[in-house]
C-alpha cells in the first residue's frame, strides 16, 4: 500500500482544503521536531569508525571529495567528479568505492543489502545518515565545472524529463508544475531552485511510515516504482546523474537533513 | 499510589541491588494499560471523576498523515500538577502513557504516539488530588497500530 | 538487544537564569503492538533524573511510536547538571544515557 | 516514418554536451532492469513518449494530430452500452494499486483517479495534477457521445491529447473493459457521488 495512493482512506468532509493543508504542515513540522533520525546518525558514526573487511580498516580515511577523512560538509558538495574512479559519484556510490578500496570488500558483498527495513536497517542507510548529518547547515554546492560533471548534469536533466514506462510518466509529470499534489501530498517542482531546495535539503529522511531512514538512492528507486518503470540499478549512471541534476538545481540552500517525512 | 510504591521499593531495594529496574517494573499499571475502553482506562488510573480545564493544553495537529507517529505536546498550567496521563479513546488499548512529575519537573511532555484511527485524545492531569481533563480530536489518514 | 540512545539537555526560557531545562531523549526500540504479527515488545518505564534525583517517572504502553522521542522540562537548572534517562521494557531489557546540561 | 524523420530533425541542433534522445534511451535500457511484473523494455520509448519528451510536451499541431489519430486506432470500443456500475467505479477510482514491480499480475488494478482528480465532493483527499471532475456528468450529460468520449479518454488519453500526462489505462492493460465502463458510470451516472 505504498503506491501513488498514499492516502487511500478518505476522511470525512470536516474542513476546507486550506485548513487541511495547514494542519498537515503542522503535523510535518512537529514530526521534524521529534525525529529519531539522529539515532541513525549515531549508529552510522560507529560504523564509519569500525574496522572491518579483509583489510580490517575503517572508513575514516574515505575521500568524499574534500580529501581523505573530511566528512564535515562533504555531502553538500556531492555528487561530484572523482579522479580515482574517473566518474561522477553520489554519496552512496562513493561509499561503495571506499568500502572496496579501503576495507578490501568486494562489490557483491557491499551491495547485497542496500535497502534495509525497520528491524534491520542497512549499513548503507546508517552510513548515509552519519555523513549527511555532518553537512547540516552547509550550503548546497554540487559542482558542474569538470567536463564529466557537465555531462552528468545534462544527462540528469534528460533523465528528469524522460517519459517512458507503462504509464508514460517522467519525473516532470508530477514534479513539473507549481501547486500540484497527489492526493493530499504537495509536489515540489524539482526542476526549479525553490522546489529542488525544499526537497533536496530534507533528504535523506526518516520516514515514519517505514520507521526507517531512507537514502536518496531509495527515494529515486521508489519514485520509479510508482511511475511504473522497471527498477533502476543502485548508483547507476542514470540515478547519479538525476541526483546531480537535483543537487545542482538546489544549490545555495543550507542542507537541513536528514529530514523526517510522513 | 506513589507513596505505596515507594515504600515497596524501599522494602525490596536490598534484594534488587543488581537489577534496579526490576523494582520499576512493579510500577507499571498493568490493569489500566490492559483496559479496552477509555472508561476502564480512566478508572484504572483512578480518574473516574474529571473536570474539564482550559489550563491543560494539548498541542497537536488536527490531521496526522500517518497514525504510526502522531506528535503530541502537553502542558499543564494547573498549579500543583503532579501527573499527566494520555488516553487515545479509539485505540484498542486506550491508555497510552502516564507521566509522574516530582522534585521540580514541570508538568510538560512531548511524545509521539500511535493512533489506530481518527480519535479523541484525552489528557488527564492530577493536581492536589483532583483530576482535570482536556480533549482534542486528531484525524488520521493512515492508521498506525499494525507495526 | 538495546539499541543506541541519544539525549540533549539544554537551558531554556531566556534571561540570565534558566527558566527550565529541556531534556530531549531518543531511544531505539521496536515498540511492537499486539496488532502487529510480532511478539509484543515495548518499553514500559522511563525515568528522568537530575543530579541523581528522580524528576519524571513515566509508564508507557505499546501506543508510543517506534523509536520513542520524548521532551521533558525541568524547572531551573544550570550548566553541568547531570541528566540521566533510563528505560525498562516488558522483556526486562534496559538502557540508559547520561549527559551534562550544555 | 514521418515521425521518425521529425525526431531526427529535432534532435540534431542540440548542444554537444547534451546526449541525444537515442543515447538517453540506451542509458535507460542499460541502467534499468526487469523486476516483478515490470519488464526492462518498458524503459524504452514509443513514438508518443519520444516525441513528447523531445518537444517538452508541445509537438505542434500537425504532429499532435497525427499522433492522436494513431492512438485513436488503438481504442477498442465495446459494442453496446458503456455505462457500468458507479459503485464499483468508485472503488476503482480510489485504488492506486497495480502495474508497479511490487504489484501482482492477478490482483485487480485500480485507476489511481483520485491521485490526480477531484471527483466526489465528499472525498477531500484528492490530487490536483488533472482537472477537477466534480459534477462531470451533471455538466456534460450522459448521452452516448459523452459515454464514448469518457470511455476512450480513459482507455487511451493520448488519442485526445497527444502529450497528456494521463496514463493510457486501457491500452497499457491497467484496466479492463468492465472497469473502464464502471468508471464511465462513476463519472456520468446521475446517482454517482461525483454528480451529487
Amino acid at each position: 500500500m505504498k503506491g501513488l495512493a498514499l492516502l487511500l482512506l478518505a476522511f470525512p468532509l470536516w474542513a476546507g482544503a486550506q485548513d487541511a493543508k495547514k494542519e498537515i504542515e503542522k503535523y510535518q513540522q512537529m514530526l521534524g521536531e521529534g525525529s529519531p533520525a539522529e539515532l541513525w546518525e549515531l549508529e552510522g558514526e560507529a560504523l564509519w569508525k569500525k574496522a572491518q573487511g579483509p583489510k580490517n580498516a575503517s572508513l575514516e580515511k574515505c575521500d568524499l571529495g574534500g580529501g581523505p577523512g573530511k566528512v564535515a560538509g562533504a555531502y553538500a558538495r556531492l555528487p561530484r567528479y572523482f579522479k580515482d574512479t574517473d566518474q561522477v559519484q553520489d554519496l552512496e556510490s562513493r561509499l561503495l568505492t571506499c568500502m572496496t578500496a579501503l576495507q578490501g570488500r568486494d562489490r557483491a558483498e557491499t551491495t547485497k543489502r542496500l535497502f534495509g527495513n525497520a528491524d534491520r536497517p542497512s549499513e548503507m542507510e546508517y552510513l548515509v545518515a552519519y555523513v549527511v548529518g555532518q553537512a547540516r547547515g552547509h550550503k548546497m554546492a554540487a559542482p558542474v565545472s569538470h567536463p564529466k560533471e557537465r555531462a552528468s548534469y545534462e544527462l540528469g536533466k534528460k533523465v528528469f524529463f524522460y517519459r517512458a514506462g507503462n504509464w508514460d510518466f517522467s519525473c516532470a509529470s508530477c514534479h513539473g508544475e507549481q501547486d500540484k499534489r497527489i492526493r493530499m501530498q504537495d509536489l515540489p517542482v524539482l526542476s526549479e531552485p525553490a522546489g529542488a531546495q525544499k526537497a533536496y535539503t530534507t533528504w535523506p529522511a526518516y520516514r515514519v511510515s517505514n520507521s526507517q531512514l531512507k537514502t536518496m538512492q531509495w527515494r529515486i528507486n521508489d519514485c520509479y516504482r510508482q511511475m511504473r518503470f522497471p527498477e533502476p540499478e543502485f548508483a547507476s549512471e542514470s540515478t547519479i546523474a538525476l541526483t546531480h541534476y537535483l543537487a545542482v538545481t538546489a544549490k545555495g540552500a543550507p542542507y537541513n537533513g536528514p529530514g523526517t517525512k510522513r | 499510589m506513589n507513596k505505596i510504591r515507594r515504600t515497596l521499593l524501599g522494602a525490596t531495594a536490598a534484594l534488587l541491588l543488581f537489577k534496579p529496574f526490576a523494582a520499576l517494573a512493579a510500577a507499571w499499571n498493568k490493569d489500566a494499560f490492559a483496559a479496552k475502553t477509555p472508561q476502564d482506562a480512566l478508572k484504572g488510573i483512578g480518574a473516574g471523576d474529571v473536570a474539564a480545564s482550559k489550563d491543560l493544553v494539548i498541542e497537536a495537529p488536527q490531521i496526522a498523515e500517518n497514525g504510526a507517529v502522531v506528535p503530541i505536546e502537553i502542558s499543564s498550567a494547573i498549579p500543583g500538577t503532579t501527573s499527566i496521563a494520555v488516553v487515545i479513546e479509539k485505540n484498542p488499548f486506550p491508555l497510552a502513557a502516564q507521566f509522574d512529575f516530582e522534585n521540580g519537573a514541570l508538568p510538560y511532555v512531548k511524545l509521539n504516539v500511535k493512533m489506530n484511527e481518527t480519535s479523541d485524545v484525552r489528557v488527564v492531569a492530577t493536581a492536589g488530588g483532583r483530576r482535570y481533563a482536556a480533549t482534542k480530536e486528531i484525524k488520521v489518514t493512515i492508521g498506525g497500530c499494525g507495526g | 538487544m538495546a539499541g543506541p540512545m541519544k539525549m540533549r539537555a539544554t537551558l531554556g526560557g531566556g534571561g540570565t537564569a534558566a527558566a527550565y531545562t529541556d531534556v530531549r531523549v531518543l531511544m531505539t526500540h521496536p515498540m511492537t503492538t499486539a496488532q502487529s504479527n510480532q511478539p509484543l515488545h515495548f518499553i514500559q518505564n522511563v525515568t528522568v533524573k537530575q543530579n541523581g534525583k528522580t524528576m519524571v517517572e513515566a509508564q508507557i504502553s505499546q501506543a508510543v511510536s517506534r523509536n520513542p522521542v520524548f521532551t521533558f522540562r525541568l524547572k531551573g537548572g544550570a550548566k553541568g547538571d547531570k541528566i540521566e534517562v533510563s528505560w525498562l521494557d516488558n522483556k526486562g531489557e534496559t538502557n540508559s544515557i547520561e549527559t551534562a546540561v550544555a | 516514418m514521418r515521425i521518425l524523420l521529425f525526431i531526427g530533425v529535432l534532435t540534431a541542433p542540440l548542444a554537444l554536451a547534451e546526449p541525444t534522445a537515442r543515447e538517453v534511451q540506451d542509458i535507460h535500457l542499460r541502467d534499468f532492469h526487469s523486476k516483478g511484473i515490470v519488464k526492462k523494455e518498458a524503459a524504452a520509448q514509443d513514438a508518443v513518449q519520444r516525441i513528447c519528451t523531445v518537444t517538452n510536451d508541445r509537438p505542434g499541431a500537425e504532429i499532435a494530430k497525427q499522433l492522436e489519430a494513431d492512438q485513436m486506432k488503438t481504442i477498442a470500443f465495446p459494442a453496446g452500452g458503456l455505462m457500468g456500475d458507479w459503485k464499483r467505479g468508485e472503488d476503482i477510482a480510489q485504488s492506486g494499486r497495480g502495474m508497479t514491480w511490487t504489484d501482482s499480475a492477478t490482483a485487480p488494478n485500480g485507476g489511481s483517479c483520485y491521485n490526480c482528480h477531484q471527483m466526489a465532493a465528499k472525498e477531500i483527499s484528492y490530487g490536483t495534477l488533472g482537472p477537477s471532475l466534480q459534477g462531470f456528468g451533471k455538466k456534460r450529460g450522459g448521452g452516448a457521445d459523452t459515454q464514448k468520449y469518457v470511455y476512450g479518454k480513459i482507455y487511451n488519453a493520448k488519442a485526445y491529447n497527444a502529450c497528456s500526462q494521463m496514463p493510457r489505462l486501457g491500452w497499457s492493460g491497467s484496466l479492463t473493459e468492465q472497469q473502464i465502463k464502471d468508471l464511465v458510470a462513476y463519472l456520468l451516472d446521475p446517482a454517482s457521488p461525483v454528480n451529487q
